[in-house]
């Protein structure tokens, strides 16, 4: 185990922008905190907030969701539903005790491997400012 | 959990890529812990995994090991999970039983710290194995493929792709935009390094499509609407008016010399504003149709109605001229589609301290073909604005290129170009050049001996990034001139050097409307607004979206053989699918438990492909296989779980997870 | 139309070379009821010698002015030295890209229980002018009507370089449009961002003058009658040598080098003392010369 | 002799000892039918009587109420010693309940909260040799499957009649359904709802009312009306009480077998019809859901994926 | 550089030659992780900076120089020219650089470490400017114009003051010439939080 708190984020990138975004990032051989776990999903509407959730409840310390530019989904409207559904989860979330950085909804395009970079290293310096999660099924009776 | 889905027997897989994985990735490891997950049979490393030998491995575990899943951690899905496939199918097991781990592109490629590396490979690996135990057994539609194809642009690209194409025998719908084809390579006067006249290996070709009986060329016309996916694509096209009946008029262009206008006093977009043309008029003599156009921002009729419409009279009873004639839409079905929208010059406006548009002598490139063109407004004399002949003439490279404050890229083309013109200007000028460049790139056949040539030409080249174009005089040589001011990097001294005539070489960039055109046709770009090709050696010419092709310079500047190249394997890889026939789709369809489906109708709206339907006596909603494109945002939305997506089952990514985040 | 009242850092060099820049420049803002509210005790910006000594002190020098700024309650602080101008921007700037920055300046500002260095908007007068108060309300306050020639309007460098948002970097052209609003042609001038050596001149003297030749003479072959600055430095320089280029180069040159603030000052009816007219040491012709003397009259029109 | 069941009441409201009496001539069958041995709200057996039978005596016990104190925790796993089947009654016992609401603080929180700046309870108190004691109070509520063995669930706030009837037939019945089966129709209200075919089949809302604001339609869906009324994702089964009662399903069902988390999934499909791309309207839209954990969790917070409000 | 004297040449001949030992890339990695110094290594020779610069011409080395100089390590050159100071921060190549590197950046870092390292040319009145300029503020809070060229010239050579006398009447006469030194009230303040930071 490192000295350096390590946070673990599960990230469910998009077939088409986001997860190409991140090939692009290694066939550039760009480097970036190797903090993520991608989960592939075909579009970000695909992520059904129980995903999100779950990941949480197993211990995740942040999840991050990928998905084309709005306009730009591959299957036309499917980022924007992940939207709707992101912003009225975030509000959720947040009445668990969740703070704001741990979810994080992020548009990144095929040609934006730099951008996968910023985006996962941002996110990993501001899960060491926050520290490691405490799973809230460790603080309970019986 | 594995019984949950039968008796479970997974191979794990790991590639060593030679060392592009094995060199971050402690790969050994990262297999012997492969072997200690559960339902693991046999875990193994390999060198290349992709290569026959590689394959055979995983088909022999499967033959002698009873395989039933395997896992394969290697590279991107999106490029080898085909292969292994193929290689589960052949090794006698259902293709779909593969879950592949992607540790080069998001792992060893990314990563420098070993320990965490290979960290994150047992983390993906461990969730792969959880979730392969549940995936099924599944089967590929095959959707048919209509043999029509639609070429969008009409220069040198699309006019080599549509040709290639109809020749085989397929019915092309060539769309072009402007009032003729021919692109920019019919405004250049001769091509590098070979000097042979653009026009006599153009206007041949251009000929060609004209005639073709599998060619419909609609040029002066514009793709609305894309609708549909491979195999049939329904494309909407709008044609504008251009006043005059294509199939009536024989192209004798009397109307142009009967037009009230005596002189032409229009900017003429084809000579680049160096020349003028009539409201009526033909871009340029060769144009492709042999059709004028009539602007109506400029005819007297269209303006006010009073015009004597001397060009109506002059046709006679042709009655090829309809000022009536309204902008109409054609839709047809095509399989395929190939873009060749080609590029533009940057504007060199843009770069203020290059003095482009502020100081007369300053040209771009593009100007200066027109000037050296024998059929250009000069009639291929170089001359300046005021008329003088320049005796000395300065060529600044990167010009748009190269530069973070404009286009990071290199533009290919400039090097060359400006030897090009260089060259010929010397022919026709005797005038002392000077070539301001930062490198010299000439990697193509014949590239460099022409640069040789030229510096035998006693042409000057100058290495160093011009620092600006200016007109203020420190002495009497330099009074009226332009003044280059510029470190000439190996001599190590900044110098000034007057010129009469500053040529930009400016650089290529994306056409102004790629980003709408991007999204008609749903594809991606690559930074820098150039269409995405879905991988740059293996799929140069494919999208991401299939049966859409790219030829030409709206994936990347490039010079004319190249052009040319990659239209010949776009219109090939069309061909590829037109005479397979089909096409077989990713079978992750979402689809409806009917039995336990309430009818609450929230799938029906998440769906902008209509292929959800609502059955009205069942009270129960289905989901069209053919037409479900897979996203998944019904079954995200299904408030009953009652939506399920083949290669995307809930269960399986609540297992990926689980995967993931159990320390082990 | 934005506060009227302006926080001021006057900068050096207003009260020495640069003291006509300073009068005229409240005589300007006076006639346009725009306030100049000085800053308490404000210090050296850390300008270009400082920084090339010491740069975390540097940043420390222009913070404590920034925040002095906000202490005494200002959003936006109007400078008229390009070199304050810039380096007050560049704190903020570096600040906020550079957290090591950030925090060392922050810290010292906590020590010296200062206000933390605030979102102030660090802005220049002739920037202020064409935003704030805009070319049309400056062209119907003209009172008195330019006679005299076409002038050379001269940016300088630090205004428009990185950090700054004053105008374009390549071509700046607002100096240009406000003196054309007051009815004063000017030259379209290529050397109007070069640098004038800043103080070279009192360094390396002969490359300073040098400079300084190059961008007189320039303007003279333009046909300029008068060069017209914002910056002090860029003033001095030009001003001040003039006659030791008369006596090397053995041109005839004398021209007036005014700053902007005076010339619109004088069009909106300033007077010349209050405008620090009387300062110039080359070209001093009266500027009654450069404007119609029937002020009075136009002004009934108006 | 007659089969032997008990009756408990845990952390509840006492609604569904309520709904057992409201089955009316039907407790009649039911008495008939078996042997009550123990409900201390209707009779007058103790806690020892119970400890003094032999394991498995009972052959079921119908336990209502989640597990909010360590009394309650002691019932049920005495109960559950003593029964051959345990039948977690109602959805508090289900799946935590409007008790459960109680996870989005802690023990601490909830007394400052109750007894704000009065006499706050402690949990042993000594006078002249008299001494008195209160149960453990928990942090975090749990549905009874947390603490024991349940067998099969009876959802509802509280159950109605007609499910609680057609429960105790399964399990008199011949055949036992398999064991974790909810006894209700593993489909969503809408099923059931009179409303249904009213519903549009492209919804979109561009934006949600809350029912005082209102006075819905008696025909058409609530949802198209703009209420946000959770029936498309809540397991049918109460023949739409609500619903028919121009109320929106508040979800006191729970979920159908194939949904992991309610409030995530409910959450889901109604932010999905938000008739907007943008990022701020949408945002506007959602404020008139002020409370999202309180609407999507109303009933199943301590079963939901995260359980609780983390603990600081 | 190595003077050497052969008997068979009548001149002086120099050597021009780096041995790569002398060369510190250590130190051109610490240089570009200073603030404003990123982009150095992404340098292409192009020699934008040095055209538009209006003092390369009088530099020792053009300021592209100066940058190949320090990625490849070479301190001493780099640190010890006149380039350096001549540089007046006209920031005009950090405008023009195709590589966004803010070159005057560089060349203040530079000017820095060649202070600290006491490899400045002595007697070169531009760094002797500077430190003046530097004390001046830390000691009065403000600079006086009058008074820093004053301390200049004693420390390079008084006898420019000569000079310089014509433009100082002229001055004195405009009433442009301060002869009071200005001192801001809480000069204290300001010393106690500039303390701890003396350098050079």
């Amino acid at each position: 185990m490192p000295e350096t708190f390590e946070p673990k984020i599960v990230a469910f990138f998009c077939n088409w922008c986001t997860y190409l975004a991140a090939d692009l990032a290694g066939t550039s051989r760009i480097k970036y905190a190797p903090n993520t776990r991608v989960v592939r999903v075909m579009c970000s509407g695909r992520v059904d907030p129980q995903f999100i959730l779950d990941a949480f409840a197993k211990g995740a310390d942040g999840v991050l969701i990928g998905g084309c530019h709005p306009g730009d989904c591959h299957y036309q409207e499917g980022n924007y539903k992940a939207l709707r559904r992101f912003v009225l989860l975030k509000r959720l979330v947040k009445q668990m005790g969740i703070e704001e950085a741990r979810l994080r909804l992020e548009w990144i395009s095929a040609a934006e491997g730099e951008r996968v970079k910023t985006v996962v290293n941002d996110m990993v310096e501001k899960l060491r400012v926050l520290g490691p999660r405490v799973p809230v099924r460790q603080k309970e009776v019986a | 959990m594995s019984k949950a889905n039968g008796d479970i027997r997974i191979g794990v897989y790991v590639c060593h890529c030679g060392t592009n994985i094995s060199a971050v990735v402690d790969v050994k490891s990262l297999a012997a812990y492969g072997a200690t997950l559960p339902n693991v049979v046999v875990s193994r490393e390999y060198k290349y995994l992709c290569s026959d030998p590689g394959q055979d491995l995983i088909r022999q575990d499967i033959a002698e090991r009873k395989l039933n899943r395997v896992v394969v951690a290697s590279c991107s899905p999106h490029l080898h999970e085909q292969t292994f496939r193929n290689a589960l199918a052949t090794g006698g097991l259902n293709p779909f039983f593969l879950q592949m781990v992607n540790i080069r592109e998001q792992d060893s490629w990314v990563t420098e710290d070993k320990q965490a590396a290979t960290r994150k490979a047992r983390d993906l690996v461990r969730a792969a194995a959880r979730r392969v135990a549940w995936n099924e057994s599944l089967e590929r539609d095959r959707i048919p493929i209509h043999p029509a194809v639609m070429v969008v642009g009409g220069g040198i690209a699309g006019i080599h792709a549509a040709l290639t194409l109809a020749n085989s025998g397929k019915h092309v719908y060539l769309v072009e935009r402007e009032p003729t084809i021919g692109g920019h390579m019919a405004q250049f006067d001769k091509t590098f390094p070979t000097l042979d006249c653009a026009a006599c290996i153009l206007t041949p070709k251009m000929s060609a499509v004209k005639s073709h009986k599998n060619i419909t060329l609609w040029t002066y016309s514009e793709v609305t609407q894309v609708d549909g996916y491979v195999g049939n694509f329904k494309v909407k096209v709008r044609r504008w008016p251009r006043y005059i009946k294509e199939d009536l008029c024989s192209g004798c262009l009397e109307c142009l010399k009967a037009c009230v206008y005596k002189e032409a006093k229009f900017p003429d977009d084809f000579n680049v504003g160096l020349a003028k043309r009539k409201p009526i008029y033909i871009s340029f003599p060769q144009a492709v149709p042999q059709v004028p156009v009539i602007d109506p921002e400029t005819c007297i009729q269209f303006k006010s109605g009073k015009c004597k419409k001397t060009c109506i009279d002059a046709c006679g009873e042709r009655h090829a001229i309809s000022l009536q004639m309204e902008e109409k839409t054609e839709e047809v079905e095509v399989g395929n589609i190939i873009l060749a929208t080609g590029s533009q010059p940057f504007d060199a406006r843009r770069i203020p301290y290059y003095g482009y548009g502020v100081y007369p002598n300053v040209y771009t490139a593009l100007e200066v073909e027109r000037l050296v063109n024998a059929s250009g407004p000069t009639a291929g004399e170089v001359v300046l604005r005021d008329g003088r002949t320049p005796k000395t003439v300065g060529i600044v490279h990167c010009v748009g290129s190269r530069d973070e404050n404009t286009n990071r890229w290199c533009s290919r083309v400039c090097c060359m170009y400006s030897l090009k013109l260089a060259h010929l200007i010397k022919e026709h000028t005797g005038a002392d050049i000077f070539n301001f460049y930062i490198d010299i790139r000439t990697p193509g056949k014949g590239f460099e001996e022409f640069y040789q040539k030229l510096l035998n030409e006693r042409v000057h080249f100058v290495r160093g990034r011009v620092a600006e174009v200016t007109d203020w005089a420190l002495d009497p040589t330099e009074e009226d001139k332009l003044v280059i001011r510029v470190e000439d990097t190996l001599a190590g001294i900044v110098r000034r050097i007057p010129v009469d005539m500053v040529v930009l070489a400016t650089g290529l960039e994306p056409q102004a409307d790629a980003e709408q055109v991007r999204r008609l046709f749903n594809i991606s770009c690559a930074s820098g607004g150039f269409f995405l090709e879905r991988h740059p050696k293996l799929a140069p010419v494919s999208t991401f979206t299939d049966g859409i092709f790219l030829a030409g310079c709206c994936q990347g500047p490039k010079d004319i053989p190249d052009t040319v190249a990659q239209a010949g394997a776009a219109a090939a890889e069309a061909l590829a699918l037109i005479d397979a026939g089909f096409v077989e789709t990713e079978p992750n369809a979402a689809y409806v438990m009917e039995e336990v489906c309430s009818g609450c109708k929230t799938c029906v709206a998440m769906c902008p492909f209509t292929a959800i339907e609502f059955l009205q006596e069942e009270r129960k909603a289905r989901i069209n296989q053919a037409k479900c494109k897979g996203c998944g945002t019904c079954v995200a939305a299904c408030p009953s779980g009652s939506i399920y997506q083949h290669l995307f089952e809930d269960r399986q990514i609540f297992e990926e997870i689980e995967g993931i985040l159990t320390n082990a | 139309m934005m506060a009227s009242t302006y926080g001021y850092f006057p900068g050096c060099s207003a009260r020495g070379t640069g003291v006509a820049y300073e009068e005229s420049l409240l005589t300007l803002f006076r006639l346009l009821n725009l306030s100049l509210d000085e800053l308490k005790d404000w210090n050296c910006c850390g300008a270009t010698s400082y920084m090339s000594i010491d740069e975390g002190s540097a940043f420390l020098l222009s913070a404590r002015n920034l925040s002095r700024a906000r202490q005494a309650g200002h959003r936006e602080l109007v400078t008229p030295c390009s070199a304050c101008y810039l380096v007050l921007r560049k704190t903020q700037d570096y600040a906020a890209r550079y957290p090591e920055i950030a925090k060392s300046v922050g810290d010292s500002l906590v020590a010296a229980n200062l206000p933390p260095l605030d979102s102030v908007t660090v802005r220049h007068p002739m920037e202020v002018l064409y935003n704030d108060v805009g070319l049309e309300r400056i062209k119907s306050k003209v009172v008195r009507h330019w006679r005299g020639g076409r002038v050379a309007c001269y940016y300088g460098c630090q205004l428009v370089r990185p950090f700054a948002e004053a105008d374009r970097p390549h071509d700046p052209t607002r100096m240009d449009e406000l003196l054309q609003a007051v009815g004063v042609p000017t030259i379209d001038y290529s050397l109007k961002t070069k640098c004038c050596g800043g103080s070279l001149t009192g360094t390396i003297h002969e490359v300073g003058v040098r400079l300084n030749y190059i961008l007189l003479k320039e303007a003279a072959r333009k046909g300029a009658e008068a060069i017209v600055t914002i910056c002090p430095l860029c003033q001095y320089n030009l001003d001040a040598y003039q006659g030791e280029i008369r006596k090397h180069a053995g041109e005839p040159l004398d021209m007036p080098v005014f700053f902007f603030t005076q010339i619109l000052g004088w069009a909106l009816g300033g007077d010349a003392r209050s405008l620090g007219l009387g300062r110039a040491i080359s070209g001093r012709r009266s500027i009654e010369e450069w404007f119609s003397k029937h002020a009075e009259e136009v002004e009934s029109y108006v | 002799m007659k089969p032997k069941v008990a009756f408990y009441w845990c952390a509840s409201c006492g609604g569904c000892e309520e709904a057992v009496v409201d089955l009316d001539e039907k407790i009649l069958d039911v008495a008939n039918a078996v042997d009550i041995v123990f409900w201390p709200v209707a009779l007058d057996f103790k806690e020892h009587d119970v400890e003094a039978m032999p394991d498995g005596s009972i052959l079921a016990s119908f336990i209502n109420g989640a597990i909010r104190n360590s009394d309650q925790l002691k019932m049920a796993k005495l109960l559950r010693a003593k029964s051959q089947v345990v039948v977690a009654f109602g959805v508090c016992a289900q799946l935590g309940g409007i008790p459960g609401l109680a996870n989005l603080s802690d023990a601490k929180g909830i007394f400052a909260e109750v007894f704000a700046d009065g006499v706050a309870p402690v949990r042993f108190y000594k006078d002249n040799g008299h001494s008195l004691s209160l149960p453990e109070f928990f942090d975090t509520v749990v549905a009874l499957d947390r603490v024991i063995d349940v067998d099969y669930y009876v959802p509802g706030c509280p159950p109605t009649p007609k499910i609680i009837g057609d429960a105790l037939g399964v399990l008199l019945g011949s055949t036992l359904p398999p064991k974790g089966t909810v006894l209700a129709p593993d489909q969503a209200l809408c099923e059931q709802c009179p409303r249904k075919d009213t519903r549009p089949e492209k919804l979109l809302l561009k934006e949600f009312k809350r029912v005082h604001q209102v006075v819905a339609d008696q025909q058409t869906c609530l949802l198209a009306q703009g209420l946000a009324c959770l029936g498309p994702g809540t397991r049918a089964g109460c023949e739409a009480m609500c619903p028919r009662g121009n109320m929106p399903c508040t979800g006191c069902f729970g979920p159908t077998s194939r949904v992991r988390d309610f409030g995530a999934k409910a959450l889901s499909s109604l932010a999905s019809i938000i008739d907007s791309d943008d990022e701020g309207e949408i945002a506007r839209v959602l404020d008139a859901l002020p409370d999202p954990a309180g609407t999507f969790y109303r009933y199943s917070l301590p079963s939901s994926l995260l359980g609780r409000r983390r603990m600081e | 550089m190595k003077r050497l004297k052969a008997f068979w040449l009548s001149t002086e001949m120099r050597r021009k030659m780096k041995f790569q030992r002398e060369a510190d890339p250590l130190w051109a990695q610490k240089i570009a992780e200073r603030p404003g110094c990123e982009g150095l290594f992404s340098c292409l020779q192009c020699g934008t900076c040095s055209g538009t610069c209006p003092l390369s011409i009088y530099m020792d080395f053009a300021p592209r120089r100066i940058i190949a100089l320090v990625r490849e390590g070479f301190k001493e050159d780099a640190l010890s020219c006149q380039t350096i100071w001549l540089c007046a921060s006209c920031y005009s190549c950090a405008v023009h650089c195709p590589r966004q590197i803010h070159i005057t950046d560089v060349m203040y870092s530079l000017k820095r470490e060649a202070i600290q390292e006491k490899l400045y040319p002595r007697h070169f009145p531009i760094p002797v400017l500077a430190q003046e300029f530097y004390k001046m503020v830390r000691r009065k809070g403000r600079s006086s114009e009058f008074w820093l060229v004053l301390r200049m010239a004693f420390r390079t050579n008084p006898m420019q003051l000569l000079g310089m006398a014509g433009t100082g009447w002229q001055l004195m006469r405009t009433g442009r010439l301060r002869l009071r030194q200005d001192r801001i009230e809480k000069v204290k303040e300001l010393q106690s939080e500039l303390a701890g930071r003396e350098v050079g």
